[in-house]
């Protein structure tokens, strides 16, 4: 195959939208290392929706967690610093009157929106950020912070799945959406305690969508550094019931979630000897196999359980 | 000279604690009319009393000005004390003292002080203008519509029919009964609901003072206490009630299946159906939604079998319309939507039901059909969107303790093998008898666990619901299995209550259910003069709570009506025929059509006026007044409101409309909610009384700021008072910016009575907004003084 | 042994400091047991999470001796169902950054395993920092 | 008249005026106040931090070494009269302004842990191992604003979270390790350190090879300066003397 028809397969953009919408997008520290799968898929399946992701310009690690505490206001000066360079972008003129930023992962994702959605209730504390950040240009409130799965329902899950070249038909997912991404309400991309979002994606892309009454519930988050045991039963608990009730495998939007139902099943095994590897892949993976891209854009090859012999299994994979 | 007599009250210390009462009364003894300024300890008291009445006759006052509580409380009281002196009850004014200044400013007795100086000023400055009025008296009939035919509605009907007045009932379901029909048995006397109900719906049908009009709903209510013109659309049942034998015959035959509502849809009825055993009337009904066609008529097998020709499918809707004098309101409620609260996933989980579905389910299984299988382990799950903010209600609903308690008895003792638990936060077992019946349920082994459950799942498989909650007593988390979870859920209100409240004015408070006149001494009145309510529509209630209710309400119509007349506050426009110069400007703008044109000089039909004082700034020749509140009474209120004002101070006007403004800042006294010293209150009947000619004198006059207080417009006695204060602000403002004053200084905010945060940031804003503006430069002022007239109304003239 | 507790004007301080670093009205809690329930970390608790507000209701300084806060998860599974609206996780982080103000360390981060380290991805380094580090 | 008291620091003081300045005291013209470590001094106007710390009559034990700005040594923190702002500065690089309130920090104490860069795998992961303080970074910035060097700090820390080489060591080049910002980071991070062991593995893994270098490692292995290394190897101590004082002689004197 030459580079020229290797290039039309995974790239099935319209030549009219070569340059398709730039949205600023931030990847966070995680996706730029152990997480890379999940951007690079995520890049190109926005590519073939018509979206160039453009990583915001000197960004800085959001913090990953919210401070929680009336009193500080440090831990909330690195997500606004990112905000400010979506502004920044704008003011340069890097892209025109684009004030979304997309987020990949659901913690930056978190402490971005609500580092946004406090300072804007407290004009005084942005001040003072504003203060402490005055290298920066101050932060002007602009910026509307995106989870990605909130850019493709904006675009449309019928536009999705027109999308689609290979349904994954057959193929028995269970959404795991974790904590980040629906709490708390003011900063939730769906229904706290009946979100919908990925099930809808999934449906678009063929997939046979499996609920799982613990669908929202913790993997353990942070714990993960110093109880490992702790998280493991969460993950086994999540996990076995993701396939009592059907799954073949479970797909999530955060890094840390990743790392702790996948990577941690090594825990579990040793703790629960009857338990069975169950692969767990983002969901833009996902994405880019239905959309028929090179597995190279997939990179199945980095789940930490392999998903390929299911995969196999479903006719979706040679 | 008039001979003014001020009493200043302790009102046993809520004023004299904070107020110095005594120097209050000795600031307006030096003023001429002042015979004479006196404190009392309570002077809402006999003593109190009479003491006005013996200084009325001893020093022949003819002005009596009581600085006291808010006027809404004691005004009718002292009213009558005047009209036993003799004295007209018009020539009293009062100052708010106590709710405008001990109560917010309790923590600055010299200020509060001051301000009620001020207070008393005003209300001197106003009392000296004050007419000789009398008391109107307007006829009134005896009928009565009654909203809602739940046992609210049947109760107050009752006792108005009773007495031997005219009740119109409608109801919106083809039969009378409401929510009560469909309960098993009462808490605490477990008495069979419907058998206790069914002989009161009979009596409704039996007694010939009630017209009830069921499957009926209301189009349209308009007019006034005296006058009200209602018009009610009565939907066709397609059967005729007098012809139907109830024989059945019908329902044998119709395909249309639905959800039985009567069965909270865990049974299915035919499109022709008997709403209920119990119905009243007592007659099938089609439903036309569920019928498979009536026009082209698809099917017509009902009519095929009905022997006496009861079927009539040529049955239309029909618009009933009728007057009457008062109105009682008894809509109901509605039980709160279980599948809004997710995690217990109702509507998801076959097993997860309501309580009002168990209701259903018991009546089943005492008749000895049961609906379904019910299981051993039972969970009960108290205050399922009640105290909740997740759900947008933090209110308690009240009666769920006691029928959780209720049903779970009857569950344990149909089949004590039976494990039941009841899942409460606090349980609230409050009215006679209820403790003992809580206490009976312990001792039958109903297990009453401390805990709010987390979440329910389901098992894919066996369909059990396994609970999660803690035990708070013993600080453990309970994960079990139960083949059936209950859902206490909580009370809401009717949605249709909506629709009735916007046609009558009716205010809610905070839970959603309509709002009462006052919370201890007019709890079944409305501020809507001639309606109340009955039952669930003003809060969660019982059964004998609500018949009480329901009986109060009719007594207090009853009040209104029985004496065949009323009598109101002649606050009416009057015409100062000598500078009225025939030009009929006004004639158009009365929303009431009270003013004509008769020889060539402007005439107020004061039947037909409300008293909004609207007309009044459309008069170039400032001849048309308003009664109470006449044009020199207001400019001089406003005069006396700032002529102890300093250089250095500040001070706003608050013109409050009587309906919510003024009552909002009692509510905001009596919350002890602190503001501006710098706000003086002013009280009228609708802020549209306040024209933009009394706004600009205001600033020539010294005040820094302005703010209009109406009610919400779908509150608002007057509904086209919100867009006329609008044009009369705008005009103010306009003429503001022509001589270079802040436009800023004037503000117009709609209000309901709860808004009291609000109320407090807005005045404390102006006075902030004033603060920073500075006091208006003599240039501008002079400026406006001048041209005020001419730009008021030149426009109005040329065109 | 039932220990007797002697309520002071220490313990009104104490639940002074936690309402106002946490910007909850701990007070309002009635203690039905929602955040409990709902907590997926309170299997490893010592005691639940609706106790640690009840300890903090009355200002009971013992509650920052206990491992509740340590172990939640931040995952805000309480915030979003507690019937009177308080954000525990808040409450938490308040007791939380009470110790490490006071430069008690919950975890060493040094002290994690190299090879520990290596797996861990960034993200749970960066987060564990900064809830368990002053 | 009062006899002036002359003590010990004084007379240090006047004997080394000459010696910082070259000039007498009476042709100055121009004299600021400042204040060093809280005491107060009058200083010509137009010296260093440093030679006005020496000027004032210390001897810098430490907290000295090249005076050109390269190694780092002379850390110095102040804050200028009126300014609430806490600056960091070389003692060597930057004049004494009027009011100027400093103190040196001659030593940033931070360990510095052991590696062997050729063992050590080219992976994100080999920072965090070594350095997982980094994680603690809030991004206040806070490093950047007090680095000498005007150095985006907190950008090259934040490289590291994201396991880029390159961005650390082409970020931190000119850093003279003088420690300022990890003095000042409320994280506690030492970022120069990091900095360091990330140029290194850079250098070792990351960077290609610069053809001078290789051919520069090839004429040493080669053996071609063989002669000139024996001759320095065999002078003695007094000839190496010799040579360095005639090296400094031609260059200017700081």
């Amino acid at each position: 195959m030459s580079p020229e028809q290797e290039k039309g397969k995974t790239d099935p953009v319209d030549d009219n939208q070569a340059k398709g919408t730039m949205i600023p997008y931030f990847p966070g520290c995680t996706l730029k290392t152990k997480a890379k799968i999940f951007e690079t898929s995520a890049l190109r399946v926005a590519r073939c929706l018509g979206i160039d992701l453009i990583e915001l310009p000197r960004w800085n690690c959001c913090g990953t967690v919210t401070s929680l505490t009336s009193d500080d206001l440090i831990h909330h000066v690195a997500p606004i610093r990112d905000l400010v360079r979506v502004e920044d972008m704008n003011t340069m003129g890097e892209i025109y009157q684009e004030y979304r930023l997309v987020a990949l992962c659901s913690m930056c994702f978190h402490v971005l929106k609500r580092a946004h959605l406090r300072v804007m209730q407290n004009p005084g504390e942005l001040e003072k950020i504003n203060n402490l950040m005055y290298l920066e240009n101050d932060y002007q409130g602009k910026v509307s912070v995106l989870h990605f799965l909130e850019l493709l329902r904006d675009i449309g899950f019928p536009k999705i799945q027109k999308t689609v070249e290979r349904p994954l038909a057959g193929l028995k997912v269970s959404p795991y959406y974790g904590c980040l991404l629906l709490r708390p309400k003011e900063a939730a991309i769906d229904d706290p305690e009946d979100p919908v979002i990925l099930s809808h994606l999934l449906e678009a892309l063929g997939a046979e969508v499996i609920n799982n009454p613990f669908k929202t519930r913790c993997c353990g988050s942070y714990q993960t550094v110093c109880d490992k045991a702790a998280v493991a039963e969460l993950t086994f608990d999540i996990l076995s019931r993701a396939r009592t009730e059907g799954a073949d495998c479970v797909t999530t939007s955060c890094p840390l979630c990743m790392f702790n139902l996948a990577d941690r099943q090594k825990e579990v095994m040793e703790k629960h000897p009857e338990f069975a590897p169950m692969p767990v892949l983002y969901f833009t993976q996902l994405m880019a196999l239905a959309f028929g891209l090179d597995e190279s854009v997939c990179g199945f090859d980095q789940n930490v359980v392999d998903p390929r012999p299911l995969l196999r299994e479903k006719g979706l994979s040679t | 000279m008039k001979r003014t007599g001020v009493y200043v009250c302790h009102c046993g210390g809520n004023i004299s604690e904070v107020v110095d009462v005594k120097r209050v009364a000795e600031s307006v003894g030096g003023q001429p009319d002042v015979v004479l300024a006196k404190t009392h300890e309570h002077m809402c008291s006999e003593t109190g009393q009479n003491l006005v009445i013996h200084d009325i006759k001893e020093h022949r006052l003819d002005r009596v000005v009581i600085a006291a509580c808010s006027p809404q409380f004691q005004g009718p009281t002292f009213k009558a004390t005047l009209e036993k002196a003799g004295l007209s009850p018009y020539v009293l004014e009062m100052a708010n003292i106590r709710e405008q200044c001990a109560w917010p400013h309790f923590g600055f007795p010299e200020e509060a002080t001051k301000k009620a100086m001020s207070l008393v000023g005003m209300a001197v400055a106003k009392v000296r203008l004050d007419e000789f009025l009398k008391k109107m008296t307007f006829p009134i009939g005896r009928r009565v519509l009654v909203i809602g035919g739940g046992i609210a509605g049947i109760q107050a009907s009752l006792d108005l029919g009773d007495a031997g007045f005219n009740v119109y009932l409608v109801e919106k379901d083809p039969s009378i009964g409401g929510k009560m029909m469909q309960l098993s048995r009462t808490f605490p006397t477990e008495d069979c609901a419907a058998c206790i109900l069914s002989p009161k719906m009979a009596d409704v049908a039996a007694n010939r003072n009630i017209h009830m009009l069921t499957y009926s709903e209301i189009e349209n209510i308009e007019g006034y206490l005296g006058h009200y013109e209602v018009t009610v659309k009565k939907k066709p049942t397609y059967v005729d009630p007098d012809k139907c034998t109830c024989c059945g015959d019908c329902v044998g035959v119709c395909p249309a299946v639905v959800p039985n509502e009567l069965e909270e849809g865990l049974l299915s009825r035919k499109a022709i159906y008997l709403p209920s055993p119990i119905a009243v009337p007592h007659a099938y009904v089609l439903d036309a939604e569920a019928c498979l066609g009536l026009l082209p008529i698809a099917c017509g097998k009902c009519k095929e079998v009905c022997d006496p020709g009861a079927v009539d499918f040529s049955m239309r809707p029909e618009l009933v319309r009728f007057t009457v004098d008062t109105i009682i309101v008894a809509t109901g409620y509605d039980i709160f939507d279980a599948g809004q609260k997710k995690v217990y996933g109702f509507g998801k989980y076959e097993n997860v039901v309501t309580a009002l579905d168990m209701e259903r389910m018991v009546v089943h299984s005492a008749e000895g059909n049961p609906m379904r299988p019910m299981g051993k382990r039972i969970a009960f799950i108290q205050c399922v969107g009640s105290r909740d903010e997740q759900v947008g209600n933090e209110a308690c609903s009240r009666i769920c303790c006691m029928y959780a308690t209720k049903l779970s008895q009857l569950l344990k003792r149909s089949d004590p093998s039976r494990d039941i638990y009841v899942f409460y936060t606090d349980l609230r077992a409050y009215g006679k008898g209820f403790e003992e019946y809580y206490k009976r349920a312990q001792g039958d082994g109903v297990k009453f666990i401390r805990g709010r459950p987390a979440e329910l799942v389901e098992d894919p498989k066996t369909k059990k619901i396994t609970l999660r909650a803690e035990d708070t007593l013993s600080r453990n988390i309970i994960e079990s299995e139960f083949d059936l979870v209950v859902l206490s859920v909580g009370l809401r209100p009717n949605e249709g209550t909506d629709i009735i409240a916007k046609l009558l004015r009716l205010g809610k408070s905070p839970d959603g259910f309509l709002q009462e006149a006052h919370p201890k001494f007019r709890p079944v009145d409305t501020l809507t003069d001639g309606v109340f309510l009955a039952g669930t529509v003003q809060g969660p209630k019982d059964i004998p709570d609500t018949v009480a209710q329901a009986s109060a309400a009719s007594s207090r119509a009853i009040r209104l009506m029985n004496r065949g007349e009323y009598d109101v506050d002649p606050v009416t426009a009057f015409v100062h025929v000598e500078s009225c110069d025939g030009c009929g400007l006004c004639v158009d703008r009365c929303p009431s059509q009270a003013i004509s044109l008769v020889a060539n000089v402007a005439v107020i039909n004061e039947a037909l006026c409300k008293g909004c004082g609207s007309c009044i700034a459309h008069c170039p020749k400032d001849a048309l007044d308003l009664h109470c509140y006449t044009n020199d009474q207001m400019l001089a209120q406003v005069q006396a409101a700032l002529t102890d004002k300093k250089d250095t101070d500040v001070r706003t006007l608050i013109f409050a409309d009587d309906m919510t403004g003024y009552r909002l800042a009692d509510n905001v006294g009596t919350a002890k909610m602190s503001y501006s010293f710098d706000s003086r209150i002013i009280r009228v009947p609708s802020c549209s009384r306040v024209t933009p000619k009394l706004m600009l004198q205001a600033f020539v006059f010294g005040a820094d700021g302005i703010i209009l207080c109406e009610s919400e417009k779908n509150s608002n006695p007057y509904p086209h008072s919100v867009p006329t204060i609008m044009s009369h602000v705008s005009k103010a403002k306009d003429i503001l910016g022509q001589v270079d004053i802040e436009q800023d200084r004037i503000h117009f905010v709609q209000f309901v009575t709860v808004m009291l945060a609000g109320f407090v940031n807005n005045i404390n804003r102006l006075s902030e907004i004033a603060r920073s503006l500075g006091p208006i430069p003599a240039g501008p002022l002079r400026r406006l003084s001048q041209d005020m007239d001419k730009k008021l109304f030149g426009g109005d003239h040329d065109s | 042994m039932i220990p007797k507790i002697v309520l002071t004007s220490d313990h009104v301080d104490f639940l002074k400091k936690v309402s106002e670093l946490s910007g909850q009205i701990v007070t309002k809690c009635d203690q039905c047991g929602t955040c409990s329930a709902s907590c997926p970390m309170v299997d490893g608790m010592d005691i639940t999470p609706s106790q640690m507000m009840r300890l903090v209701q009355l200002g009971r300084r013992e509650v920052l001796e206990s491992k509740a806060m340590w172990v939640c998860a931040s995952c805000f599974a309480c915030t979003v169902r507690c019937p009177r609206g308080s954000d525990l996780s808040k409450v938490a982080e308040a007791l939380r950054q009470i110790l490490l103000r006071q430069a008690i360390d919950h975890i060493d981060i040094k002290s994690i395993p190299e090879d520990e380290i290596e797996r861990l991805p960034q993200i749970a380094l960066v987060s564990g920092c900064r809830k368990f580090t002053g | 008249m009062k006899e002036k008291k002359i003590n010990v620091m004084e007379r240090v003081r006047e004997a080394s005026k000459a010696v910082v300045t070259g000039v007498d005291d009476k042709d100055i013209e121009h004299w600021v106040d400042i204040h060093i470590m809280g005491k107060a001094y009058q200083v010509p106007a137009d010296l260093t931090i440093m030679q006005a710390i020496e000027y004032a009559g210390y001897r810098l034990m430490r907290s000295c070494g090249c005076r050109a700005g390269f190694c780092g040594a002379c850390s110095t923190i102040f804050r200028r009269k009126g300014e609430y702002k806490l600056q960091g500065a070389m003692a060597c690089q930057t004049r004494v302004e009027d009011g100027m309130m400093l103190v040196q920090i001659p030593f940033s104490p931070a360990e510095k842990p052991l590696y062997d860069i050729r063992e050590e795998k080219y992976d994100s992961s080999v920072l965090l191992k070594y350095f997982p303080d980094v994680a603690r970074c809030v991004s206040c910035n806070t490093c950047t604003k007090s680095c000498p060097q005007d150095l985006q700090v907190m950008d090259y820390v934040q490289a590291a979270l994201k396991g880029d080489f390159r961005g650390i060591a082409e970020g931190s080049f000119e850093c003279i390790q003088c420690g300022l910002c990890a003095i000042r980071c409320p994280a506690e991070i030492v970022q120069y350190h990091m900095a360091q062991f990330a140029r290194r593995m850079y250098g070792r893994h990351g960077s290609k090879r610069d053809k001078n270098v290789e051919n520069r490692v090839g004429e040493i292995k080669e053996g071609k300066f063989n002669e000139e290394f024996d001759r320095v190897m065999g002078l003695s101590v007094a000839e190496l003397r010799d040579i360095y004082t005639k090296q400094q002689n031609t260059r200017e004197v700081y």
